[in-house]
C-alpha cells in the first residue's frame, strides 16, 4: 500500500485537464491555443507524475506493487489497481506518448478543438486505466470504454470513409469483447471472485471451462491485437484515422491485446492455453507472413504501415504463447518498442499528411531532396520496423522468435521469413516515397520538420535507439514478473499432468 | 361478518395510492369548472402529487399487507413505484412545453396520466390475481386513452385503436390464463397459489395458464411476439405520451411481472422459464435487428424498448435473487436512460414545428453540443458500454443468468447487443459526423432539468453506485 | 585501446552525422578520416601484440545488452587473433577509403553524409568483427548492411541505385533469416550464444545419444542438430558473401559510390562471411557435412562468378564478380578446413582488390564518371600512376609470382595456398573444389587481362569531349593507392608464415580450435605434388596469354567468338539469368500474392465473410423483420396468435402435463 | 339432470353458433344481434350452473346498455357492408390451422381438470350453501366487504372509462351556443345592462 | 351425460378461439373486432363462473363480475377511440388503420 494513492492520481489527472479545457470558452484561435496548451500541459504533467511509477517501481517484487483498494460495487467488484512488471511500462508508455500525440494535432486539427483534447485526455484515462486495474470489471470497464472517444475520434476528424472506418472498428471490438464479458460473468461464479490477484494466484478453473473462457478472453483480445483474420478492421481504422488517432490505437490500444493475453489467457487458463498454443502460432504465422505481402502491395502509406502493425503482432502472439522467459519478455518489449516505432511511424506520415494532404505513395517520391531531416527520422523508424539490431525493434524480435524456436521450429522459421519480407515492404515504401528525384512540382514546395516536429520525433528516436542498445531497462522490470508468471504457469500444467515443451527444454 | 364489516382495513400502506386518487378526482372537478386555462395549474399540481406521492414512499414507507392480502407493500414495490413515479412525473413534466407549443392543452391529459400512475402502483403492489388485473386495466384504460388523446391526428388515433384493439387481446389472454390459474389451483390470492403449488410440477392446465397469463403481460412490457403495436404507437402518440408509455408502464409491468413469477409461482420455475428464455431470445433479436430500418426516432426508441426488455428479462429468466437484483438495477437505468432519450427527442423542436427523423438529428453537436454530448452519453449507455449505468444494468442481469445456467442465452445477449450498438451509433453518428441541416430551437427548462438529471445519473452513476445498488439488492432480498 | 579502435569511427559518426552541415564540409571529412587513422594505427599496435605477440584472447564487457530468462547477452570487444587480423583489415582499409574519398567525392554536396556512413560502416564492422557472442555479429552483420544500403543508395536520385540498396538490403535479409534460425538453434543447444560457452562445451553436447533438436518435425541427433544449426548460420555467410544462389545483389551494389565499393563490396563487409565461419570453426568442425557444403558453395561460386566476369563490360561490374569469386576461394579453404589460409586470403584480397577498386574509381574519375569499359581504352599514357598501381593490382589478384619460392605478390601467395588446401582437403568435394578454383584460376587471369587491356591498352574509344578533361587523381587518391599496392605485392611474403606457415600455431593461438583434421590440412599443402604446386601459375598463364590474343593481339576475336556462340555468351552476360529467375520465382510472386491477398483475402474473403458479410446479413436480415410490422391489427394480433399457441405446443410437449 | 344437460347443450350451441356468426356476418348489425344472442345463452349457462346474479347482469348491464351502445355507434358511423370476404380467406388455412391447434390443446386441458382432494370449497371465499344465503347476497357481502378493494378499483375503471370517453369525444363546437349556468347565475346589471344616454332629438 | 366442468370450459375455449380468429381474420370493421373481445371475455367468464361453481368458491363469481365491470369500461373506451377515428378518418375499415408500419 502507499500513500498517496499514485495510480489513481496517474489515471485521472487527465480529467482535470479536461475540466480546465471546459472552462475555455470560445472558438477564436487565442481559445483553441489555450485549450491546446491545457492539453498539453496535462499530458505532460501526467507522463511526468507516472515517471514516480517507475521510480518507486521494485524490480525485484514479482507481484503487484503501489496496490490501491476501495469498495466500489460491493461485493461483485472493487476499485483495485495495481502495477506489475508486465503492466507498468505500458503505463509510461501511454503517458510518454499523449504529450506527443496533443503535439502532433497541434495545428492538423482545427476543428472542433476542444472537443478533440477532452477526447484524447478521457482516452488517456481510460488506457491508463485499462493497465493498472485489477479487478475484471474495473479492467473491462476501462478496456470498452476506450471505444467511446476513439470512435468519436476516427468518426469526427477522421478521412473520407471515416463512417466506415468507425464503425468497423467499434463494432468489431465491441463483438469480441463481450464475448470476455460472458467469460468474465462466467469466472465469477466459477471463483467467487473478481479480484485479478486471487484469481492469478488461488483459483484454478476446470479443463474444459477453461476451453470457453480461453475462447471468449481470445475473441476480445484477438480482434484487438488484431490478429489475422479479424484483423481487416485495423487497416481501415488507421487510414482514416487523424494523425493521433492512428499513433494512439497503434501504439496502445493495440498493446490491450497482448497484455489481456498475459494478464488473462496464460495465468488464468494454463491449460486451454497450452493446448491452443498450436492455434495461436499458426494464427500468428499466417498473420506474420501474409499481412507482410498484403503491405507489399499497399498504396496507402499508412495502410502498409497498418498492415505491418498486424505482422508485427504476430511477433508478440507467438511470442506470449510460446510461454517462455523470452517469448514472454520478448513479447512485453515488442509491443513496447512497436508502441514507440509504429506510433513514430504514423507521426511521419501525419507529417506529410498535414502538407499535402494525402497519403497515396504515388504522390510522393524524393523527399529527401527537401526535406532531410524527415528522411533522417523516418529511415530510422522504417529500420526499427524493419527490425534492425540497435534500434528497439529488434529485441523483440528476436526474443520472441527464440523463445518460439524452443517450442516449435517451424513457428520459428515461418516467422524469421517475415524478417525478409518485412525488410522488403518498409524499404520498398521508403524508396517510394523518400528516394528518387523530387519530380511532382506539388512536392517542391514542401519545408522540411518545423521545431514542433522534431520535439514530436525527437524523444522517439533516442527512445527506439536507447532501447535497442539497452533494452535491459525494461527487461530488468519485466523479468521478475514474468518469471513469476511462467511458474505458475508450468506448475498448473504440471498440476494438470500435462508434459510441456519448455519444461523438457530447460531439463538439458 | 359483522366484524368484518366494521373493521376499516389498514390504509397506511396505501397512502400514496390514495393522495394520487383523491388529488386527481380533485384536479378533474378543477379542470372541468376551469377549463381549459386551468391546465398549467392542473399539469403543475399532478407534478406535485407524484412528487409527495414518491417522497412518502421514500421516506416513510408503511411495509404491509392490507385488504385481506390483496394489496402489499414492501422494499420491492416501493423502490419500483418510485420509478414508476419519477417516470410519470417526468413524463408530465415533459408534456409541458410540448403542449405549449403544439396546442395540446388538455387538463385531462396529467389527471389521466395520474390515474394510470395509480394504476401502475397497484399493479406493483397486486397480492392477488385480482388487484393485478384491476390494476393493469386501470393503467391499460388511461394509456389508451393517452395514446389517442390528440384526438384530430389520425396518427395518433389511429395509435390509440391498434393500442386499443390489441391491448384489449391481451388481457382477454391475460385473464383466460388467470383463470386456468384460479381453476387449477382454487386461488387467486398469491400465498394460496403459492401454497398450492408445493410439488415441483405444475399441472398442464396451469402451465396453460401461465402461457396465457405471460403472453398478456409480455404485451404489456412489448415482448415478442407480443411486441407489434409498440413501433406503431411509439410513433403515433403524441411525443410526451410516447415518453410516457416508454418508462413507467415497463416499469410497473415488469415489476408486477417479477412479482408473479417468483412468489406465487416460484415452485414452477422450470415451467416458466423456458417461455422467458424464448421470449428474451425474440426480444433481443427482434429489438436489434428492426431497429437498425428505423428513420424515425421514435420507432427508433420503439424496438430499442423491445430490445431492451428481452435483455431485463434475461435476468428474469435466471429466476434467482441476484436476477431480480440485476433486473431492478437495469430498469433503472432503462429509466434514466429512456428519459434522457425522449427529453432530447421532445426537443426536436424547429420553427416549423417538431420534428421526428434520425436524420434531422444531423450536425446537432455543432449546433447544440451539450444536447448532442447528453443524447450520446445515453446512447452509449443504452450499448452498454461502460462505465455508463446501462452496462452495470445488462452486467448484473447477465450475470445471473449465467449463475442460472443460461450461458447461450447470455451469449446471444451481449451478441445482440452488438447488433443493436448498430443503431445507435447511427445516432451518435448522424449527430457527430454528418454536416447540420437546421438548428433546433433552444431546450425548454424543464427539458433541460430532465436531461440533464438523467443523463447524470447515466454518466455518472458508477461513481456512488451504492445507494441504488443496495436498495436494488434489499428490494429482490424481500421476494426470496 | 579496444575501445577507441571500435567507438573512434563511431564518434566520428555521431559527430558528422548530426553536426555535419553545421560543421561544414572539410572539418567532416577530416574528422572521420582523423579517427579513421587513428583506429587504424591501433589496430595494427593490436595486430602485433595479439598475432604476432603472444597476448591471449581477450574479453572486455561493455555492458548489458539483453538478459532474459536463461539468455544473457553483452555488448562485449572479444580481442583474438582473428580479431586483430579483421581489425588490421577493416581499420586499414577503412582509414585509406576515407582519404580516397576525399578526394573522390570531391564534387558531391553530400560528403559529410557520406563520410558520416562511411564512419558508420566502419563501427558497424568492428562490432562484428570484435563481437563475443552471436548477437553482437548479428548487429555488426545488420549495421554493415544498412550502412551497405545507405552507401548503395548514397545517390538517392537514380532509381538504380535505389533499386539496388533495396536489392542488397532484402537478399541479405534472406541470408539473415537463415542467420537468425542458426542463432536459435545454438541457444536451444547449448543454452548460450556466446562464444567461449558455445566453443568450450561443443565437444560434450556430442556425446547426447538422443535428439536434441526437433528441426521442422525431425528428430535430430547431436551431430545432424550441429550440421542443420551451422547450415543457417552458413545461409547468413552466403548472403552477406555473396555466395551462388545469393549473389545477385554484389554486382547491383556497384551503384555506389566506388569507394565504397572498395571498402565494403571487396575489402571488408562481403569478407563477414568468411570472418563468421571462420570465428564459429569450433562448432563448424563438429558438423563436417555442413563444411562439405560450405565448400561446394564456395568452388561453385568461384567458378560461376568468374566466368561471367569474363563478358562484363562494366569496370566496376567485372571486379565486383571477382570478388564474388574470390570469396568463394576463401570459403573453399574454410570447407576443407584451412581457416588460416581463408583468412590469410581474406587478409591479402583486401589490399588488392580494395587497390583494384579504387584505381577502377580513379580510371572512372578520369574519364568523367564513365565505366563502360568499352568506352575506354589507351589511358595508359594519361594517368600512369593509376595505370602502375592497378597493373599491381592485377598481378596481385592473378596471383603471379615465381613458381616453386615463395617469392610472388600476395595472391600468388594466398590463393595458390586455397587451391592446395583443396586438393588435400578429405570431404566429398575437395575435389571439385580443386578444379572449380583451378580453371576459376585462369578465368580470373583472363578477365583481369581484359580489363587492363580494354581499359589502359589499344586505341582510346572515348569521345574526344572525355579525352579533352581526362587527368590524374589528386595525391589525395593516389597515396592510398600506393600504400595498398605495397601491400597486394607484399603481404602474402611478409605474413606467409605467420598466417599459414611454420607459426601457424603460435599465430593463431587456436582461435579455430585447433583440432587435428585443420592441422592436418595445413601440414599436408605444405607437401602436395608439384603438378599441384604449378596448376594455379599454369592457369593464370593461360589465361593471361588468352586475354592478350583477344585484346591485343586480335581484338576482332572476341566478338566473333561472341558472334559464333550467341546463346553462351548471352548466358554469361546476363549472369546465368539468375536476376530474371528471381525476378520471376519470388518477386513478381510476392507482388502479385500480396495483391491477391489483399484485394481477394482480405477484401472478399475475410471482410465479405466477415463483417461486411454478417453486416449486410444484418440488413437483410432487418430488411425481413421489418416487413413483418406490417402496419395490419390483424397480422399483430396472429403474431400474438401463434406466439401463444407456440408456447402453449411447448409448454405441453416440454413436460407440462403431468396431469 | 337430463334436462339440464338438454339445455346446456341448447345453449351452448346457440352460444358457439351466434358466436361464429357474429365474427361471420356480412353486415355488423347483424353482428350485434347475434352478439346478444349470445350473450342471451351465456347468460343461461351461467343460470345453469348457479350465478344467476351473473346472469342477470350479463342481460341487463351487457344487453341492456353495452349492446345497445354498439348498436348506437354502428348505426352512428354508418359503414357500409359489402366484400369482406378476400382477405378473410386468404389466411383462413393457416389461421385455422393454429387456431384449431390452440383449441384441441385448450379443449384437452379443460378435459383434464379436476379437483384436487380436500380442495373442494377449500378456497379462500367458499360458497354459502344454497339453502342459507342467495347467489346475490353471497357476492354482496364478500364485495362490500372483503374486497371492497376491488370494488372501489372497478369504480375508479369506470371513472377512467367515463373521463376517456368524454375527452376523446366531446367537442366544443365553436358556432354552437351552450348554456352557462354560472355564467347566468353570475350575471350582474352592470355586465347586462348598458345605460346609454340618449341625446335629446335624436333617435338610436 | 353427466354435464362436469369440461363441458363448460370447452364451451369458454370455443368461444375464445372464435374470439380470436374475429381479431385476426377481420379485415372489414373494427366494430366486430370490438365484439370479438367480448367474446374472449365472455369466455373468460364462463369459465371463471364454473370453475366457481365446481369448486364451490365465490372469488370466481366475483371475479367474474370485476370483468364485466372492466369489460363495459373497455368496451366504452374502445368504442370512444373508435369514433374519433372514424371522425378523422372516415373509415373504421381495418384494413384503413395502416399509417404507421415497418
Amino acid at each position: 500500500m502507499n500513500d498517496w494513492s499514485i495510480l489513481s492520481i496517474t489515471t485521472f489527472l487527465p480529467l482535470v485537464g479536461v475540466f480546465f479545457i471546459l472552462l475555455v470558452r470560445g472558438d477564436d484561435p487565442d481559445a483553441k491555443t489555450n485549450i491546446r496548451r491545457v492539453a498539453l500541459i496535462t499530458t505532460s504533467f501526467t507522463f511526468i507524475v507516472s515517471l514516480f511509477i517507475w521510480g518507486g517501481f521494485t524490480n525485484e517484487n514479482p507481484g503487484f506493487q503501489m496496490v490501491e483498494k476501495h469498495n466500489w460495487f460491493g461485493d461483485t467488484f472493487t476499485y483495485h489497481m495495481g502495477v506489475d512488471g508486465i503492466s507498468m511500462l505500458f503505463v509510461i508508455l501511454t503517458t510518454f506518448l499523449m504529450p506527443l500525440c496533443i503535439l502532433a494535432s497541434w495545428e492538423s486539427i482545427q476543428t472542433r478543438v476542444k472537443e478533440y483534447m477532452i477526447a484524447f485526455l478521457v482516452l488517456e484515462t481510460l488506457m491508463i486505466g485499462v493497465f493498472c486495474s485489477l479487478d475484471l470489471v474495473l479492467f473491462y470497464v476501462f478496456f470498452e470504454a476506450g471505444l467511446i472517444p476513439m470512435f468519436l475520434i476516427i468518426g469526427v476528424w477522421g478521412g473520407p470513409r471515416r463512417v466506415y472506418a468507425s464503425y468497423k472498428f467499434f463494432l468489431y471490438t465491441l463483438l469480441g469483447s463481450v464475448l470476455m464479458l460472458a467469460a468474465i460473468m462466467a469466472m465469477y461464479w466459477q471463483a467467487g471472485t473478481l479480484d485479478i490477484p486471487t484469481l492469478l494466484n488461488e483459483s484454478e478453473f476446470p479443463a474444459a471451462m477453461q476451453t470457453w473462457l480461453w475462447l471468449a478472453f481470445f475473441a476480445s483480445f484477438a480482434v484487438k491485437m488484431p490478429m489475422w483474420p479479424v484483423h481487416t478492421w485495423l487497416p481501415d481504422a488507421h487510414v482514416e484515422a487523424p494523425t493521433a488517432g492512428s499513433v494512439v490505437l497503434a501504439a496502445i490500444l493495440l498493446k490491450m491485446g497482448g497484455y489481456g493475453f498475459l494478464r488473462f489467457s496464460l495465468p488464468m487458463f494454463p491449460i486451454a492455453s497450452d493446448m491452443f498454443a498450436p492455434f495461436i502460432f499458426t494464427l500468428s504465422v499466417v498473420a506474420i507472413i501474409y499481412t507482410s505481402l498484403v503491405a507489399l502491395a499497399q498504396e496507402d502509406i499508412k495502410k502498409l504501415i497498418a498492415y505491418s502493425s498486424v505482422a508485427h503482432m504476430g511477433f508478440v502472439t507467438m511470442g506470449i504463447f510460446s510461454a517462455n522467459a523470452q517469448g514472454i519478455e520478448g513479447a512485453i518489449f515488442m509491443m513496447l518498442a512497436h508502441g514507440l516505432i509504429s506510433g513514430a511511424l504514423f507521426l511521419c506520415v501525419g507529417v506529410i499528411y498535414d502538407r499535402m494532404h494525402t497519403r497515396q505513395i504515388t504522390a510522393y517520391g524524393g523527399l529527401v531532396n527537401n526535406m532531410p531531416r524527415y528522411a533522417v527520422a523516418f529511415m530510422i523508424f522504417t529500420m526499427a520496423n524493419v527490425g534492425l539490431p540497435g534500434t528497439a525493434g529488434f529485441v523483440g524480435e528476436f526474443l520472441t522468435m527464440i523463445g518460439v524456436f524452443r517450442v516449435n521450429t517451424w513457428v520459428a522459421f515461418f516467422a524469421a521469413t517475415g524478417v525478409i519480407l518485412s525488410a522488403a515492404y518498409a524499404l520498398f515504401l521508403y524508396r517510394r516515397v523518400v528516394f528518387g528525384a523530387l519530380e511532382k512540382e506539388s512536392l517542391k514546395s514542401m519545408l522540411d520538420l518545423t521545431g514542433r516536429e522534431k520535439l514530436i520525433l525527437a524523444p522517439l528516436i533516442i527512445l527506439t535507439i536507447f532501447f535497442g542498445f539497452y533494452p535491459a531497462a525494461v527487461l530488468d522490470v519485466t523479468s521478475a514478473s514474468v518469471g513469476a508468471l511462467i511458474e505458475n504457469y508450468n506448475a498448473a500444467l504440471d498440476a494438470g499432468g500435462l508434459a510441456h515443451a519448455a519444461a523438457a527444454v530447460s531439463s538439458h | 361478518m359483522n366484524a368484518e364489516l366494521l373493521a376499516i382495513p389498514d390504509l397506511m400502506p396505501v397512502l400514496p395510492e390514495i393522495l394520487l386518487v383523491l388529488g386527481a378526482m380533485v384536479l378533474l372537478m378543477v379542470g372541468a369548472f376551469g377549463g381549459e386555462k386551468s391546465t398549467p395549474l392542473v399539469t403543475g399540481i399532478c407534478v406535485a402529487l407524484l412528487t409527495v406521492a414518491g417522497l412518502i414512499l421514500l421516506v416513510s414507507p408503511h411495509y404491509g399487507t392490507t385488504f385481506d392480502g390483496a394489496f402489499v407493500q414492501d422494499a420491492f414495490s416501493q423502490y419500483m413505484k418510485i420509478l414508476v413515479l419519477i417516470g410519470s412525473g417526468f413524463a408530465i413534466a415533459m408534456s409541458v412545453a410540448y403542449a405549449r407549443s403544439q396546442n395540446f392543452d388538455r387538463f385531462e391529459y396529467p389527471i389521466l396520466i395520474v390515474i394510470a400512475t395509480v394504476g401502475m402502483m397497484l399493479m406493483l403492489s397486486a397480492n392477488d390475481l385480482i388487484s393485478m388485473y384491476l390494476g393493469v386495466e386501470l393503467q391499460s384504460l388511461a394509456l389508451y386513452v393517452v395514446a389517442a388523446i390528440n384526438r384530430d391526428s389520425v396518427r395518433s388515433t389511429e395509435a390509440g385503436l391498434k393500442y386499443f384493439v390489441l391491448g384489449a387481446l391481451s388481457s382477454g389472454m391475460l385473464l383466460y390464463g388467470m383463470s386456468f390459474i384460479y381453476g387449477f389451483t382454487g386461488h387467486t390470492d398469491f400465498s394460496g397459489i403459492a401454497a398450492a403449488l408445493t410439488d415441483d410440477r405444475a399441472s398442464l392446465g396451469l402451465v396453460f395458464g401461465i402461457v396465457f397469463m405471460l403472453a398478456g403481460i409480455a404485451f404489456k412490457i412489448s415482448a415478442v411476439p407480443f411486441h407489434m403495436w409498440t413501433p406503431d404507437v411509439y410513433e403515433g402518440a403524441p411525443t410526451p405520451v410516447t415518453a410516457f408509455f416508454a418508462a413507467a408502464p415497463k416499469i410497473a409491468a415488469f415489476g408486477m411481472l417479477i412479482r408473479v413469477l417468483v412468489e406465487p409461482l416460484g415452485n414452477v420455475t422450470t415451467d416458466w422459464q423456458q417461455i422467458v428464455v424464448f421470449i428474451a431470445i425474440a426480444s433481443m433479436g427482434l429489438g436489434a435487428f428492426a431497429a437498425i430500418g428505423q428513420k424515425n426516432i421514435k420507432r427508433l426508441m420503439a424496438y430499442s424498448s423491445i430490445g431492451n426488455m428481452g435483455y431485463a428479462l434475461v435476468g428474469l429468466a435466471a429466476g434467482t435473487e441476484a436476477g431480480v437484483h440485476g433486473l431492478i438495477v437495469f430498469m433503472t437505468a432503462y429509466l434514466a436512460m429512456t428519459l434522457g432519450a425522449f427529453a432530447c427527442i421532445l426537443s426536436m423542436r424547429r420553427k416549423e414545428g417538431m420534428v421526428e427523423e434520425i436524420s434531422d438529428l444531423a450536425g446537432l453537436s455543432k449546433t447544440n453540443l451539450p444536447m448532442a454530448v447528453l443524447l450520446a452519453v445515453i446512447m452509449f449507455s443504452l450499448t452498454g458500454l461502460p462505465p455508463l449505468i446501462g452496462f452495470f444494468g445488462k452486467f448484473y442481469v447477465f450475470i445471473a443468468a449465467m449463475d442460472a445456467g443460461l450461458a447461450p442465452l447470455v451469449v446471444i445477449g451481449l451478441v445482440t447487443s452488438v447488433v443493436a450498438a448498430y443503431y445507435y451509433l447511427r445516432v451518435i453518428k448522424v449527430m457527430f459526423f454528418d454536416d447540420a441541416t437546421g438548428e433546433f430551437l433552444p431546450m425548454s427548462g424543464e427539458m433541460k432539468i430532465v436531461l440533464g438529471l438523467s443523463s447524470a445519473v447515466v454518466g455518472l452513476f458508477f461513481i456512488m453506485p451504492e445507494p441504488i445498488m443496495n436498495a436494488a439488492a434489499n428490494a429482490a432480498g424481500v421476494l426470496f | 585501446m579496444f575501445s577507441a579502435i571500435v567507438f573512434l569511427p563511431l564518434l566520428g559518426f555521431l559527430i558528422v552525422g548530426m553536426f555535419g552541415n553545421r560543421l561544414g564540409v572539410k572539418a567532416s571529412e577530416y574528422i572521420t578520416s582523423g579517427f579513421m587513422i587513428v583506429a587504424a594505427l591501433l589496430s595494427w599496435v593490436v595486430f602485433f601484440q595479439y598475432g604476432l605477440g603472444s597476448e591471449s584472447t581477450q574479453i572486455v564487457t561493455i555492458f548489458r545488452w539483453i538478459t532474459s530468462g536463461d539468455l544473457s547477452v553483452n555488448w562485449t570487444i572479444r580481442v583474438d587473433t582473428l580479431t586483430a587480423v579483421m581489425l588490421v583489415v577493416v581499420n586499414s582499409v577503412s582509414c585509406l577509403v576515407h582519404i580516397y574519398s576525399i578526394g573522390y567525392m570531391h564534387h558531391d554536396p553530400h560528403r559529410p553524409r557520406f563520410f558520416a556512413y562511411l564512419s558508420f560502416f566502419t563501427f558497424s564492422m568492428l562490432a562484428l568483427v570484435t563481437s563475443d557472442d552471436l548477437l553482437q555479429m548479428f548487429f555488426g552483420w545488420e549495421g554493415v548492411g544498412l550502412a551497405s544500403y545507405l552507401l548503395i543508395g548514397f545517390w538517392y536520385k537514380k532509381p538504380s541505385a535505389n533499386a539496388a540498396a533495396m536489392k542488397a538490403f532484402i537478399v541479405n535479409r534472406v541470408g539473415d533469416f537463415g542467420f537468425a534460425l542458426g542463432i536459435f538453434g545454438v541457444f536451444y543447444l547449448y543454452g548460450s550464444i556466446d562464444f567461449t560457452t558455445i566453443f568450450s562445451s561443443g565437444p560434450s553436447l556430442l556425446e547426447n545419444k538422443e535428439p536434441v533438436l526437433n528441426f521442422l518435425g525431425y528428430e535430430l541427433m547431436p551431430e545432424a542438430a550441429l550440421t542443420v544449426v551451422c547450415l543457417l548460420l552458413f545461409m547468413g555467410a552466403m548472403g552477406k558473401s555473396a555466395q551462388f544462389l545469393l549473389h545477385t545483389w554484389l554486382p547491383d551494389a556497384m551503384e555506389g559510390p566506388t569507394p565504397v565499393s572498395a571498402l565494403i563490396h571487396a575489402a571488408t563487409m562481403v569478407t563477414a562471411g568468411v570472418f563468421m565461419v571462420a570465428r564459429l570453426a569450433p562448432i563448424f568442425e563438429l558438423a563436417p557435412t555442413a563444411l562439405t557444403v560450405v565448400t561446394f558453395f564456395g568452388a561453385t561460386t568461384a567458378f560461376f562468378a568468374a566466368t561471367i566476369g569474363c563478358v562484363q563490360n562494366d569496370i566496376k561490374r567485372v571486379i565486383a564478380y571477382s570478388t564474388c569469386s574470390q570469396l568463394g576461394y576463401m570459403f573453399v579453404a574454410l570447407g576443407v578446413g584451412a581457416f588460416g589460409v581463408g583468412i590469410f586470403h581474406l587478409f591479402t584480397h583486401a589490399f588488392f582488390k580494395a587497390l583494384l577498386f579504387l584505381c577502377a574509381g580513379s580510371v572512372i574519375h578520369s574519364v568523367s564518371d564513365e565505366q563502360d569499359m568499352r568506352k575506354m581504352g589507351g589511358l595508359r599514357k594519361h594517368i600512369p600512376w593509376t595505370y602502375w598501381t592497378m597493373m599491381i593490382g592485377t598481378l596481385a589478384l592473378t596471383g603471379f609470382g615465381i613458381p616453386f619460392t615463395y617469392i610472388g605478390t600476395a595472391g600468388f601467395i594466398s590463393k595458390d595456398a586455397i587451391i592446395e588446401a583443396a586438393y588435400v582437403g578429405h570431404n566429398m568435394f575437395a575435389s571439385y573444389a580443386f578444379w572449380a578454383t583451378v580453371l576459376a584460376a585462369a578465368l580470373t587471369s583472363f578477365y583481369s587481362w581484359r580489363l587492363v587491356f580494354m581499359t589502359f591498352h589499344g586505341k582510346t574509344r572515348a569521345s574526344v569531349d572525355v579525352m579533352k578533361h581526362i587527368h590524374e587523381s589528386p595525391w589525395v587518391m593516389l597515396v592510398p593507392l600506393l600504400l595498398l599496392a605495397l601491400g597486394a605485392a607484399f603481404a602474402g611474403m611478409v605474413f606467409k608464415e605467420a598466417f599459414i606457415g611454420h607459426d601457424y600455431l603460435h599465430f593463431w593461438k587456436n582461435v579455430f580450435g585447433g583440432t587435428n583434421s585443420e592441422l592436418a590440412v595445413i601440414e599436408e599443402m605444405h607437401h602436395v605434388h608439384w603438378l599441384v604446386k604449378l596448376s594455379p601459375w599454369l592457369a593464370m598463364a593461360g589465361g593471361f596469354i588468352i586475354a592478350y590474343l583477344f585484346y591485343i593481339a586480335k581484338p576482332d576475336m572476341p566478338k566473333a567468338l561472341a558472334e559464333r556462340h550467341k546463346p553462351l555468351y548471352l548466358f554469361l552476360l546476363n549472369k546465368w539469368y539468375f536476376d530474371e529467375l528471381y525476378d520471376f520465382l519470388f518477386v513478381k510472386p510476392s507482388l502479385a500474392l500480396g495483391r491477391f491477398l489483399w484485394k481477394r483475402g482480405d477484401g472478399t474473403v475475410i471482410d465479405g465473410l466477415g463483417p461486411d458479410g454478417v453486416a449486410s446479413r444484418v440488413q437483410q436480415v432487418t430488411g425481413w423483420v421489418v416487413r413483418l410490422q406490417s402496419g395490419y391489427i390483424y397480422h399483430y394480433a396472429f403474431a400474438m396468435l401463434i406466439g401463444v399457441a407456440f408456447f402453449v405446443t411447448l409448454a405441453m410437449f416440454s413436460g407440462g402435463g403431468v396431469h | 339432470m337430463v334436462l339440464q344437460a338438454l339445455f346446456f347443450y341448447l345453449f351452448a350451441a346457440l352460444a358457439v353458433a351466434s358466436a361464429f356468426m357474429v365474427i361471420a356476418s356480412r353486415n355488423p348489425v347483424h353482428s350485434v344481434l347475434f352478439l346478444i344472442l349470445c350473450f342471451f345463452n351465456a347468460a343461461g349457462l351461467f343460470v345453469l350452473i348457479g350465478a344467476e346474479y351473473l346472469a342477470m347482469l350479463l342481460v341487463v348491464v351487457y344487453v341492456g346498455a353495452v349492446m345497445v351502445l354498439f348498436l348506437f355507434v354502428v348505426m352512428m358511423l354508418d359503414v357500409d357492408f359489402a366484400e369482406m370476404r378476400q382477405g378473410f380467406l386468404q389466411y383462413l388455412p393457416i389461421g385455422a390451422l393454429i387456431g384449431a391447434i390452440l383449441l384441441a390443446e385448450l379443449l384437452m386441458v379443460a378435459s383434464g381438470w379436476y379437483i384436487a382432494p380436500g380442495m373442494l370449497g377449500e378456497g379462500s371465499a367458499p360458497t354459502p350453501p344454497v339453502e342459507q344465503t342467495q347467489n346475490i347476497a353471497a357476492i354482496g357481502e364478500l364485495l362490500y366487504t372483503r374486497y371492497i378493494y376491488w370494488f372501489q378499483v372497478s369504480g375508479l375503471v369506470l371513472l377512467v372509462a367515463m373521463i376517456g370517453a368524454i375527452v376523446l369525444t366531446l367537442r366544443h363546437k365553436p358556432g354552437v351556443r351552450r348554456q352557462n349556468i354560472s355564467e347566468q347565475v353570475a350575471r350582474r346589471p352592470e355586465t347586462s345592462i348598458e345605460v346609454v344616454k340618449v341625446e335629446r332629438g335624436k333617435g338610436l | 351425460m353427466e354435464i362436469g366442468i369440461a363441458h363448460y370450459l370447452g364451451v369458454a375455449a370455443i368461444l375464445f378461439t372464435i374470439g380470436i380468429f374475429g381479431i385476426f381474420l377481420n379485415r372489414k370493421n373494427v366494430i366486430v373486432i370490438l365484439m370479438s373481445i367480448e367474446l374472449l371475455l365472455l369466455a373468460v367468464n364462463i369459465n371463471l363462473v364454473a370453475f366457481s361453481y365446481f369448486m364451490q368458491d365465490m372469488v370466481g363469481q366475483i371475479f367474474a363480475l370485476l370483468v364485466l365491470t372492466v369489460a363495459a369500461a373497455e368496451a366504452a373506451i374502445g368504442l370512444a377511440i373508435l369514433v374519433v377515428y372514424f371522425r378523422n378518418r372516415g373509415s373504421i375499415a381495418v384494413e384503413d388503420i395502416n399509417m404507421m408500419k415497418g
